[in-house]
């Protein structure tokens, strides 16, 4: 049944059904945090598994342990490899951090929508709002719009975490993010802590008091009680809910909107989201 | 239109099941479902409802998708081969063709589940008409006339013989092969057969259910009713209703491992089950209740919404007579439709 | 059925229970569900009839974690079930005011094998008759009353309660049957006639979990087919292995305190007779350790948490 | 899987720490010999072994199961062993009704002293299930291959 059958672009040859992965090689393990990693994911050939937009996601998965799905980190102007922030919290993912470089995986994607960073985001100023691992699908889209600099107004981006040692990919934050012109980089912690001299309180509050102008989309991510806060917050700043998005997850199992588990409404999460705009998550029912 | 007499039935199966399977519903330790034609097979077309609807053989309830096997460290992956060999279906209800297109909607369209098409391309349907519709049945309020099914090749059961009538080029093609078995007939008792069937089905007590609180715009008006937690509380939580409806299709996707690697397979799911939005960080619809309503939700509002107001449920009456509780999907139908008035 | 709707109005207007737990009447006389009331309107709902088969000690679990008392019918069988919960600790019976109900014995609508069923009369306490008169869409039948019968009300235990605080209704005899010739027949079969019967019976399968989820003495709050911290959890239906592997360990799960009310069987969506294992069990549990009926008692030990020294060895009995 | 002469069965034995287990390792140390097939898992008492456990062990592939503790009265912790037998017991009761061969299941009591009873032990027992052949009734066709 060829028609249903799709040719990988970058595995010429290789006919897959789309419940049927890829083989991936991890190519390189950093751990960000005691406990968030970041696997860096090859074909066996080298290369890309396959292309994606920022904000959409694949499923990962160790045979007979299970499979997820996870926010692809990476930015797709990264030709060489894609990356996944992973933190320990299950079955899956306590097996994925006991992996090392070398090992091997199973990929397929990339699944979902992904943030309009080429229609309502492009020439905008943006402000992305990120609390603890919800910075991994936000640094796809922040090292896209980094990329293509020129596309994009002002960049602030509000992060926070429990500790500083909770803080992902802070290496690059301080490194590439805060030394590009026009980006301003925002970083707080919950507590108080030796050799932390930035800022100290949650990102709510951290939000209000750097007191935004609404000239700018926000992009919104985090735990849910996070994005509960922040989102009034903005909305007190006056920002419409048109002007916000963020990401919704539940549980799936296909990827392609069939399986039936992230169901909500009239939606699949994983087939029309990730990524939704406020105004959209409004109109579902509350089950999220 | 051919008719062939009952007693020549055998002959029939056997000229179908002659290069293909042939699927039709068989009855084993007192119950009738649908299963492989063999010589000793106790064929039982006289039984309305299979237990199990005839999804089971496009979407079965479990299949492997895959094997991984681990060579050295190295994964390596086989896919199941899809269906290549042609199939047929014999004695399949009006309801449960109309379930196929509900089914359709959600597996061919983009992406494609490939398992699933190449098996609907394989397969041929041979439907068969309701001589004696029962007290469950409200197909026709899902716009199903079970005197006249859809399929490939439409039959009816009129006495002792069975009329025989091809719809599609798939159908003729089917028809052709089995010559002379089949002879010509007059449409005289087929169409004396519509017209006692379809007055039966005026007089079932469900065929007249009103879907006006239901469809697209449901989905918002519905959600919040307090009818829900009264409609849920002798739930017991199991799946027996989602597992005999001919058009629940959720799935799960686990794995089996075995001495030579890893089997990935794919098998039926019920959204009445607790774990069956558990994540590692929460379950995002803790009650029965609010797993009670997904599912009549999805089949009246949701689903519609998304597919240009077709609903999922096609009036078969199978969570009607199988409920544990006597919970079913025409109470809460009737229950929505007092509450307006 | 009028004497259970008066005596319940009455207490839940004196306020002395919170809710009442009984049968609702259905679009059809034979549908009749479990449900609570909460007012004395609602009751006008209520219904006891022939095809109130449903146990309702299990909701009972529920109804202990809310405010105040719930109003219980248990029929003879159900109390049983409901003192096996209490000696488990799963139910208050601070919080249950327990209404023993008469039984005549009750109806399975599978078991009246006619199309097209519309109204069955004569299944109305009290006037139950010797013959059901069964109006369908294809004209009426009749059918012996016991003909209809559920299977565990051939074996009945019994017509008499083991808890309550008070009691309504008569009950009538209904056994006729042996409670274990079915399990002494396959006793007797070959090995090879055992496993062809159980494997046809349990190839319909479909793993709806109908049979645990209504057990009274599967309380688990996870059930073990559920976890997915063992290999337990596997819903695939591929080999008939994995079905026998379920019912197996969920009748061992509740030897001993399996009280033989039967709610397995009877909704059962494929007609698989799952009492069968459970009677094996007991009827081995009465052979081996002695007369052993769970639920009738609190105090006597569960014959699966004791033990005497000189118990029977593993294998007992084979050649 | 084709029964040939040389077949030979799979058989799991699940052995008491404090007798049975100490029992293989003087029948070790005795150069008392017993078939190669025999799958030993140590569990800290016989009663610590499920029901679920002997059955999952012929699902993916034994072909024989046996259960080793301490002889009745001689538990480690006092008591294990007897409610091991009442389960056991029953168990096997229920396997025969299903109609898989008797010779399949057994449980031997053997204590730390007895390397020679073990050996026995499992010598007679591998016999018996090598002329039962492969089990399939409780077998799960997706692990023989």
């Amino acid at each position: 049944m060829a028609e249903a059958m799709h040719e990988c672009k970058y595995n010429p040859g290789f006919m897959r059904d789309t419940l049927i992965p890829q083989v991936g090689i991890i190519t390189d393990i950093r751990t960000e945090t005691p406990d968030v990693k970041t696997f860096r994911v090859e074909a066996p050939n080298g290369g890309k598994l396959f292309e994606h937009m920022p904000g959409q996601c694949a499923m990962v998965c160790a045979p007979g342990v299970g499979e997820a799905m996870f926010s692809i980190t990476s930015s797709p102007t990264n030709k060489l490899y894609q990356e996944f922030s992973i933190k320990r919290c299950g079955v899956l993912t306590e097996y994925l951090h006991s992996l090392k470089a070398g090992d091997e995986i199973l990929v397929r994607g990339p699944y979902g929508n992904n943030f309009p960073v080429e229609t309502e985001l492009k020439g905008q100023n943006l402000l992305f709002i990120a609390g603890g691992i919800a910075l991994a699908p936000l640094r796809s889209v922040i090292n896209y719009c980094l990329d293509n600099r020129e596309n994009y107004g002002q960049i602030d981006i509000v992060y926070g975490s429990r500790s500083a040692d909770d803080l992902v990919q802070r290496k690059e934050i301080e490194e590439v993010w805060s030394k590009i012109p026009g980006v301003n980089v925002h970083l707080t912690i919950d507590r108080p802590q030796d050799g932390w001299d930035d800022h100290v309180g949650f990102v709510p509050s951290y939000l209000q008091e750097l007191a935004f102008d609404t000239n700018r989309t926000a992009i919104l991510c985090g735990p849910p009680i996070m994005i509960k806060f922040c989102l009034q917050g903005l909305k007190e700043m006056g920002f419409a809910m048109e002007q916000v998005y963020t990401t919704l997850e539940l549980r799936m199992k296909c990827g392609v909107g069939k399986c039936g588990r992230c169901n909500i409404g009239t939606k699949y999460v994983c087939k029309d989201g990730p990524v939704f705009r406020f105004d959209q998550v409004d109109a579902l029912p509350n089950e999220y | 239109m051919y008719k062939i007499s009952k007693e020549n039935l055998n002959a029939l199966y056997a000229a179908i099941a002659g290069g293909n399977d042939l699927f039709l519903p068989v009855k084993n330790a007192g119950q009738t479902n649908f299963g492989l034609w063999t010589e000793s097979a106790d064929v039982d077309i006289d039984t309305l409802k299979t237990v199990k609807s005839a999804k089971d053989i496009f979407f079965p309830q479990s299949e492997s998708l895959y094997q991984v096997r681990r060579q050295d460290g190295k994964l390596e992956i086989q896919g199941e081969a899809l269906r290549e060999k042609p199939f047929v279906v014999f004695g399949i209800r009006g309801c449960d063709v109309k379930g196929m297109e509900v089914l359709d909607k959600v597996f061919l369209s983009d992406p494609v589940d490939g398992y699933y098409a190449a098996r609907r391309q394989m397969g041929t349907i041979v439907s068969l008409a309701c001589g004696r519709p029962e007290t469950s049945c409200f197909c026709k309020v899902f716009g199903v006339d079970c005197a006249e099914p859809a399929g490939d090749v439409v039959t009816w059961l009129v006495g002792d013989t069975l009329y025989w009538e091809a719809k599609t080029k798939k159908g003729e093609a089917l028809t052709e092969k089995l010559g002379n078995l089949l002879e010509k007939a007059d449409t005289a008792d087929v169409e004396k057969e519509k017209e006692k069937i379809h007055a039966i089905v005026e007089r079932l007590p469900y065929s007249n259910l009103s879907l006006e609180k239901w469809g697209a715009a449901a989905a918002d008006q519905n959600f919040d009713s307090p009818l829900w937690e009264q409609l849920y509380s002798p739930c017991l939580a199991c799946g027996t209703c989602t597992f005999v409806c001919p058009t629940c299709q959720c799935y799960d996707i686990k794995d089996y491992t075995t001495s030579s690697g890893v089997q990935r397979y794919r098998c039926w799911d019920s959204c009445m089950y607790s774990d069956f939005t558990m994540m590692a960080h929460g379950n995002n619809r803790t009650s029965q209740m609010q797993r009670f309503r997904q599912r009549f939700m999805h089949k009246l509002a949701y689903f519609p919404a998304n597919n240009n107001g077709m609903f999922s449920c096609v009036g078969c009456g199978r969570c009607v007579d199988k409920c544990p509780s006597h919970l079913n999907i025409v109470k809460v139908i009737k229950a929505f439709e007092k509450e307006g008035q | 059925m009028q004497e259970l709707i008066v005596r319940a109005k009455e207490l839940l207007e004196k306020g002395e229970v919170a809710r009442v737990l009984g049968w609702k009447k259905g679009e059809q006389e034979y549908d009749a569900e479990p449900a609570f009331f909460e007012t004395a309107e609602s009751l006008d709902n209520f219904v006891y009839n022939g095809f109130c088969g449903a146990n309702l000690s299990k909701y009972m679990i529920e109804a202990g974690k809310k405010e105040g008392k719930t109003l219980v019918f248990l029929k003879p069988c159900d109390s049983y079930s409901y003192n096996q919960l209490l000696r488990e600790h799963r139910v208050d019976r601070e919080k249950a005011y327990i209404i023993g109900v008469g039984c005549k014995g009750k109806l399975a609508i599978s078991k009246i094998p006619f199309d097209g069923i519309l109204k069955v009369s004569g299944a109305q306490y009290p006037d139950a008759q010797e013959i059901l008169t069964v109006e369908t869409l294809y004209g009426t039948e009749t059918i012996p009353y016991k003909d209809a019968m559920l299977e565990r009300c051939h074996v009945c235990k019994g017509k008499d309660h083991v808890v309550y605080d008070e009691l309504l209704g008569e009950s009538a005899d209904t056994v006729d049957a042996d409670r274990f010739a079915e399990v002494e027949r396959i006793e007797k079969m070959s090995p090879e006639e055992k496993f062809a019967y159980f494997q046809s019976e349990l190839s319909k399968c479909i793993r709806c979990n109908a049979c645990r989820n209504v057990c009274p003495a599967c309380s688990c709050r996870k059930c073990v087919f559920d976890s997915t911290a063992f290999d337990s959890e596997q819903k695939a239906n591929t080999t008939s292995f994995e079905e026998k592997m379920f019912h197996i360990i969920r009748a061992f799960h509740v030897a001993g305190r399996c009280t033989d009310c039967g709610e397995c069987s009877r909704v059962c969506p494929q007609g698989i007779p799952l009492h069968l294992f459970n009677r094996k069990f007991i009827k081995d549990i009465n052979a081996l350790y002695g007369e052993y009926q769970a639920g009738s008692d609190l105090e006597c030990p569960a014959p699966l948490t004791s033990f005497t020294t000189t118990d029977a060895e593993p294998g007992v009995g084979r050649g | 899987m084709p029964v040939t002469e040389n077949w030979k069965p799979t058989i799991v034995a699940f052995c008491c720490n404090w007798c049975s287990y100490a029992g293989a390792d003087l029948a070790g140390s005795s150069r008392l010999a017993y078939p190669a097939d025999v799958k030993i898992i140590k569990v800290p008492c016989s009663c610590r072994v499920n029901p679920m456990f002997i059955l999952r062990a012929f699902e993916k592939g034994a072909d024989g199961v046996i259960l080793c503790g301490c002889h009745p009265g001689d538990c480690h912790y006092s008591t294990g062993n007897y409610y091991a037998r009442r389960r056991m017991t029953l168990l096997f009761s229920m396997l025969d009704y299903l109609g898989v061969e008797e010779g399949r299941t057994r449980v031997e009591w053997v204590s730390a002293a007895e390397g020679v009873k073990f050996s026995e032990t499992m010598n007679s027992f591998v016999e018996k299930v090598r002329a039962l052949g492969p089990n399939v009734r409780l077998g799960d066709l997706r692990c023989k291959n």
